[in-house]
């Protein structure tokens, strides 16, 4: 064992409270250290070309480097090994920066710890071993979760790489909340003509394949190799046949909520979400089907010119091969029922939520784009629009910000005037958040051009007094009590993480929030990645977001998995845990702790059942090596001996 | 006697032996013994003398269907076992016994001569004919006794104890004595412990939740945590890895302190962290075969963040 | 040994609380010197055993620092250490050993002032307790010539 | 037959401006065959002046003397009155949390404080004492002429995380009973909001309006009556109606009950025994009982 130490001066950094030349001197003392000196910048080129002298001079297989944070230059010296033929991680680096020269004044004391430092640093490269990185093919192809317009971005952007892509959407059909909207902020166009055109690209783009009415059900594997089990669902519609002509709609005499208008209208047990729904494919809901419910039935099937109906298909389960899953899961609106009963909790037909309200401006919505009050079909004239219902409330325990209400209420203010031009709005508000291009300009224009009346409160109370609605509230600007007759309330509700998105994300092994929103690596460096390799996070999943938002972090995402893909093979760190198969006794308590499942059981030829560490998924956390009573189970790099033996070294 | 035998008879026919005791030819006291077959079974006993645990022999027979007698403690290993995965329950047929608290057969030996008749009936011992007071004579671990009665078992023999009462429960006797020495006068007190100790691992053997057997890390170079030397220092370190091993793990059955041939008193440490794991978890091992061993979990809202 | 007569040993997972003794070490924080950092992944590797091996060999004082509850960059390891250490902590005394000695925390990579504080304060708690002496010092051979003899004496008699 | 003995604490109100509150409790309570202890020596809850006081302890002082006392002999405490109820809440919560002020307490006491006396409004203890479907057998439907509100006010479930008692926004533990009688329970949206509480000492003019909207809304919600557990908002309500139509310039009429009244029509007891003529706007019992035997 041939051993080098080199301490750095790093100018006075180190210096000029640590004898460098007396820490070499006492280095040189320490067992198998063959050579040791001081240099006086050693990350830079003359620097890392003295070491990679001494490398060779001295034929040194072993280097200990004493000067700043590894935190600051490891993989600096790491490169500088490997030019010098060591293995990178037969260098140690010890901190005589950061945790000596800079904390301390007395060069006395100073020098003394930094050469405890580095005798620690010695013990501990003595029993290092070479280490080498592993690869591990991947997949080429890519599973996203989720088909709204996030999802959409990600599959097309990938596909277009000329990557496989299969795009899995719970729904019938793919579009999102977007395909809700009737118009965007803050430039009023149409929400269907920039996004149907999107949708049937995904349709027909060669590079994807879509599966709707699909859930993803189990995730097993890791970076580079995830197998993905998928269900997808019976709708008792042949994809293959359905032309989309709607006749079974016509004639089905179930009817069933209406769940793309949110409850505004009514649909048919079988139908199709909208008209321009990809695939264009009708589905049955047996909870609503009258064959299902009374046992008799079938018009629906009779009537289907392409025969497409099947009342006998079943669910099937797809096992897939995916090197990269982004989760593109969206939202959904809070259900403000519960935690507004002083809105009437629901009582009031008059209240409606603003995607409700948004489904009845679209043109091709369940009222031909008329506003109608729900209680009686009259044209409203006074509305009162409702930020923060659901955000930003402390009391009902949601803080956050939806982030697009502001916006959208704007929105709706000026569709409400050109749809009904002696209307007069009010919006209760918090505060006015407007913080996107062109944003702020438009909720002006809901004041001026609209003449949507702004009052600065929130508000306590509505209720029902002769046909209309009163709505209590304050006007915090002018300091009173306001109240105003509405014919018609609309509340924007705050964002929540769709449903299930928990219960995915554990699948996932992704963390999540008290919302359900995934959680991002790192908020600000890595705000598209997650904690786990290989999954990436597009859209209003990751938290709210409006479209522009959306679609940017879905390109991200997409480029993050082009990047992996463009790999034919995955380096993986060589810092992680193994096992040593020979005495491993298979109590699996490594299998428990481990936060990776990055463990499974194999068997021996001797019958023996062992652990064996899963290289791709395991990070080095080192969790499994205490967790092992043996202590068979070992972190390269961190091993039980070279950390005994560093401590050992300081304190003999 | 308690109707043992036709029991272990009885739950041979669907097991390929019954772990349980038979009477030493020699001192007339119990010992363990592994009965295959019906004509081995008329050997079988179970008295005050059947102190070892022999759940220590399930994880060695992983490949067998077992039959096993237990006491109420002997079962809390069994069930720490199961949940450790180290036994499969189908497997094992266990036969509960209730135990009245057992004899320290050594004890009696130093005291009336190794190999003296010892006949316990109904609360009177005689010991080579003279009637001497019992509870002098029953084991250190029957003092902090948890359960007579077995929690687990497939089939009863003889009778059940009942509740034990819970002023009989004492704990260790040198407690008292060590809870009044200062940190420093501990570390005095446990160096002279284990200066006595003579590195024989009988502790290890004997216990039902050491089944790493020829892998144990206190005889490993790799790692090494113990060093070679027999003396008071590597001897604590061996201690302190079998305490840390047993965290959450020990069911507090005593063979340790029994069978040590030196007389270090191991349970001092274990009941301490037994108390420890209770307190901090509320968990008992081997009290229920639904719970999960509190070090291999944790629970973001229950655990507390006081330190730090 | 310098900076005093003890020693103290500091494990340190690489993500929070190692970096953050690097920002106290930028911010020029001044701090005892009795501490020995040993860098580790996470405090989900620090085995109690090596505390323990550490006190054994002649630590006075442990002290083990990672990140906050749910800032864990392995997500979970330090809920694990947590409990762990919880216990470690709650045996010190059993063991003989002064439960001051041993402290954990969590300390960002952000709390370079509180890293400061902490080896300050932990410094300061250790130093009038002294040395521990845990193995009985340099008599590790005394102690294996002592016997059977010193041990028979039960030490309540000898109170 | 005495089922369960409960301290009892009336407060000053029972015993002067709600004097039908007492005595209609006492009726209900008799007719369910409860014993009721007037607690001994009883003193002022704090009202709302004393939380206020430069002493922050006399808030806790004066209801806690109270919890003391019934402490010694019973399991818990009834007090009908909201805002005695309150307080005594808000002092267990005090001595219960807070050791400094548990230890003062103790010291003025001279003994140690006996706080954990479980405290009961009127609703808690009735909703204890007698099932809806056991109402509803002995009301046999007897108020089904009727529709009626409950008025909870604000001293009843606020704050919610000192009383535990019913939701702040949107309270329902009086419903249950309520509809045991017979009427209609329509939603009556106004059950929480503020009726002007003592403001009826500096600015009547702010509590004429207050309360003016809880009766216009009940009116337009088509009650025929309110009910409600508090001796202040039922002095706003019922106590300053002709005030508020004056002020207000309107001519409404909306008979405002206490809980135990309402309960104690629905057992059969006469409205004269339950003091009903003491109200200031009289309900038209004739309507109200059309029918029953």
């Amino acid at each position: 064992m041939r051993i080098g130490v080199f301490v750095c001066q790093c100018g006075t950094n180190i210096a000029a409270t640590v004898s460098t030349e007396r820490v070499a001197s006492a280095a040189m003392a320490l067992r198998d250290v063959v050579h040791a000196e001081s240099i006086q910048y050693t990350c830079s080129d003359p620097g890392q070309r003295t070491v990679i002298a001494a490398a060779h001079k001295y034929a040194l297989d072993r280097v200990v480097i004493a000067a700043c944070s590894p935190r600051m230059h490891e993989t600096t010296f790491q490169r500088t090994m490997a030019q010098a033929g060591i293995n990178p991680f037969m260098m140690e680096m010890v901190n005589i920066r950061e945790h000596c020269s800079w904390i301390h004044s007395d060069m006395e004391v100073a020098t003394e710890k930094a050469i405890d430092l580095v005798s620690m640093g010695v013990a501990k490269v003595r029993g290092q071993t070479p280490l080498f990185s592993s690869h591990v093919p991947v997949v080429s192809e890519v599973l996203i979760i989720g088909g709204g317009v996030a999802g959409i971005q990600a599959a097309l952007d990938i596909a277009d790489a000329g990557m496989p892509v299969t795009l899995v959407e719970r729904g019938p059909t793919i579009g999102g909340n977007m395909a809700r909207l009737d118009k965007t902020f803050p430039t009023l166009d149409c929400s269907s003509c920039i996004l149907t055109p999107r949708m049937v690209e995904v349709k027909h783009h060669e590079n994807i394949r879509l599966m709707v009415n699909s859930e993803v059900e189990q995730v097993r594997g890791y970076i580079g190799n995830f197998e993905v089990d998928i269900r997808k669902k019976a709708t008792c519609v042949d994809e293959e046949k359905c032309t989309g002509c709607q006749i079974c709609e016509q004639k089905c005499p179930s009817e069933a909520p209406d769940e793309f208008n949110a409850g505004v209208g009514e649909t048919k047990a079988i139908s199709i979400a909208f008209p321009q729904a990809v695939p264009l494919v009708a589905s049955l809901r047996k909870e609503y089907c009258r064959l299902y419910i009374k046992g008799k039935c079938g018009i629906c099937k009779k009537v289907c010119p392409a025969d497409a109906v099947d009342y006998e298909q079943e669910d099937e389960l797809h096992t897939e091969k995916f090197g990269a899953i982004v989760v593109a899961t969206g939202y959904e609106l809070f259900d403000w029922r519960q935690a507004y009963p002083h809105y009437g909790g629901g009582l009031y037909p008059d209240v409606i939520t603003s995607i409700q309200y948004e489904r009845m401006l679209s043109a091709s919505g369940p009222t031909g784009g008329h506003i109608q009050r729900p209680s009686d079909g009259a044209e409203p004239k006074e509305i009162v629009f409702l930020s923060c219902v659901g955000s930003r409330d402390e009391s009902i325990g949601r803080p956050l910000c939806c982030k697009v209400g502001c916006m959208y209420i704007a929105k709706q203010a000026i569709l409400t005037r050109e749809h009904i031009p002696d209307s007069r709005t009010y919006v209760f508000y918090m505060d006015v958040r407007a913080g996107g291009k062109g944003y702020d300009e438009f909720y002006r224009r809901a004041q001026k051009e609209a003449g949507a009346v702004y009052l600065r409160g929130r508000v306590g109370k509505i209720y029902p007094r002769g046909g209309k609605l009163v709505v209590m509230g304050a006007d915090t600007l002018v300091g009173e009590n306001v109240e105003v007759e509405a014919d018609l309330v609309v509340l924007a509700t705050g964002i929540d993480a769709a449903a299930g998105a928990g219960s995915l994300a554990q699948r996932l092994n992704i963390p999540y929030d008290q919302y359900g929103f995934l959680s991002e690596s790192h908020p600000k460096l890595r705000p598209v990645e997650t904690t786990t390799g290989g999954i990436f996070l597009a859209g209003a999943c990751q938290g709210p977001k409006d479209i522009p938002e959306t679609v940017a972090q879905a390109s991200a995402a997409a480029a993050k998995v082009i990047v992996l893909l463009s790999h034919d093979e995955l380096e993986t760190s060589p810092m992680i845990a193994e096992v040593n198969h020979m005495r491993c006794i298979g109590c699996f308590k490594c299998r428990e702790v481990c936060p990776y499942h990055a463990i499974e059981e194999q068997g021996l030829r001797d019958g023996r059942r062992v652990a064996v560490v899963i290289e791709s998924l395991c990070q080095g956390c080192g969790l499994c090596t205490v967790a092992c009573p043996p202590s068979v189970i070992s972190l390269r790099g961190y091993t039980d001996n070279q950390l005994i033996e560093e401590v050992t070294a300081v304190l003999r | 006697m308690n109707g043992i035998v036709d029991t272990i008879k009885n739950v041979l026919k669907e097991t390929d032996l019954v772990l349980g005791w038979t009477t030493d030819p020699v001192t007339g006291v119990a010992t363990p013994a592994r009965f295959h077959d019906e004509k081995e079974a008329e050997q079988a006993v179970f008295d005050s003398t059947c102190a070892h645990n022999l759940a220590v022999h399930l994880p060695r027979l992983k490949d067998s269907r077992v039959g096993i007698v237990a006491k109420g403690c002997d079962a809390r290993s069994v069930i720490e076992l199961i949940i450790e995965h180290e036994v499969q329950r189908e497997q094992l047929a266990v036969i509960g016994v209730g135990c009245g608290s057992l004899l320290d057969v050594k004890k009696i030996w130093r005291r009336y001569g190794y190999g003296v008749a010892i006949k316990d009936r109904d609360d009177s011992l005689l010991i080579g004919g003279e009637q001497v007071n019992r509870d002098e004579f029953i084991q250190r671990k029957c003092h902090g006794c948890l359960e007579a009665d077995p929690d687990i078992y497939d089939v009863i023999a003889g009778e059940v104890t009942g509740e034990i009462p819970t002023d009989t429960v004492r704990p260790h006797p040198l407690h008292d004595m060590f809870v009044s020495l200062t940190p420093a006068e501990r570390r005095s007190f446990w160096r002279e412990q284990f200066s006595r100790c003579i590195r024989c691992y009988a502790c290890r053997e004997v216990c039902p939740m050491c089944f790493c057997r020829d892998v144990c890390i206190m005889q490993t170079q790799i790692p090494r945590w113990a060093g070679g030397a027999v003396d008071a220092k590597q001897s604590e370190m061996i201690q302190l890895i079998r305490v840390n091993h047993l965290a959450g793990r020990c069911t507090g059955c005593g063979e340790c302190e029994r069978a040590c041939p030196v007389g270090i008193p191991l349970m001092l440490l274990l009941d301490e962290q037994n108390h420890a794991i209770e307190e901090m978890f509320a968990y008992g091992a081997g009290a229920s075969l639904k719970a999960r061993p509190p070090l291999l979990v944790f629970d973001v809202n229950k655990d507390i963040w006081g330190k730090g | 040994m310098s900076g005093g007569d003890i020693k103290l040993v500091g494990f340190l997972c690489n993500w929070c609380s190692y970096a953050g003794a690097d920002m106290a070490g930028t911010s020029r924080m001044a701090q005892p010197a009795e501490m020995r950092i040993v860098r580790l992944p996470c405090t989900g590797r620090v085995n109690p055993l090596l505390v323990l091996k550490a006190f054994q060999e002649g630590a006075d004082g442990v002290l083990v620092s990672g990140c906050h509850p749910g800032d864990c960059h392995y997500n979970e390891g330090n809920y694990y250490a947590h409990r762990r250490l919880e216990l470690l902590s709650r045996m010190m005394a059993v063991y003989g050993i002064e439960p001051e000695r041993f402290r954990y925390t969590w300390i960002s990579a952000s709390e370079g002032a509180r890293w400061a504080e902490t080896v300050t304060g932990f410094t300061e708690t250790i130093r009038p307790l002294g040395r521990l002496n845990l193995a009985g010092g340099g008599a590790r051979d005394d102690d294996h010539h002592q016997g059977p003899a010193a041990g028979s004496a039960s030490p309540a008699e000898k109170r | 037959m005495v089922s369960t003995a409960y301290s009892y604490y009336p407060g000053c109100s029972l015993t002067s401006s709600a004097t039908e509150y007492d005595i209609s409790f006492r009726k209900v309570v008799e007719a369910l065959g409860i014993q009721l202890d007037e607690l001994e020596d009883w003193n002022c809850c704090g009202a709302s002046p004393a939380p206020h006081h430069k002493a922050e302890t006399l808030g806790v002082l004066l209801p806690g003397r109270n919890l003391h006392i019934a402490g010694a002999s019973h399991d818990a405490i009834v007090a009908p009155c909201a805002g005695c109820y309150n307080r005594l809440k808000y002092a267990q919560y005090k001595l219960a949390g807070d050791q400094d002020i548990r230890e003062q307490t103790s010291e003025v006491f001279q003994a140690e404080v006996r706080y954990q006396t479980e405290v009961l409004n009127i609703v808690q203890m009735l909703n204890r004492e007698i099932t809806p479907e056991a109402l509803r057998e002995r009301s046999q439907g007897r108020l089904a002429n009727i529709r009626i509100g409950a008025y909870y006010g604000c001293l009843l479930t606020r704050p919610a995380d000192i009383l535990g008692f019913d939701s702040p926004r949107d309270p329902r533990k009086m419903r249950p009973l309520m509809e045991a009688t017979g009427a209609e329970v329509p939603h009556f949206p106004f059950k929480t909001e503020c009726c002007g509480s003592y403001m009826g000492l500096a600015r009547k003019d702010i509590l004429l309006k207050a309360s003016h909207r809880i009766i216009e809304v009940a009116v337009s919600t088509g009650l025929d009556a309110l009910v409600t557990a508090c001796p202040l908002c039922h002095q706003n309500l019922d106590l300053r109606q002709e005030q508020i139509n004056k002020a207000m310039g309107t001519s409404l009429r909306m008979p405002v009950l206490y809980f135990s009244q309402l309960i104690g029509l629905a057992m059969g007891i006469s409205p004269e025994e339950l003091e009903l003529d003491a109200l200031v706007v009289q309900p038209d019992m004739d309507r109200w009982l059309k029918g029953v035997a």
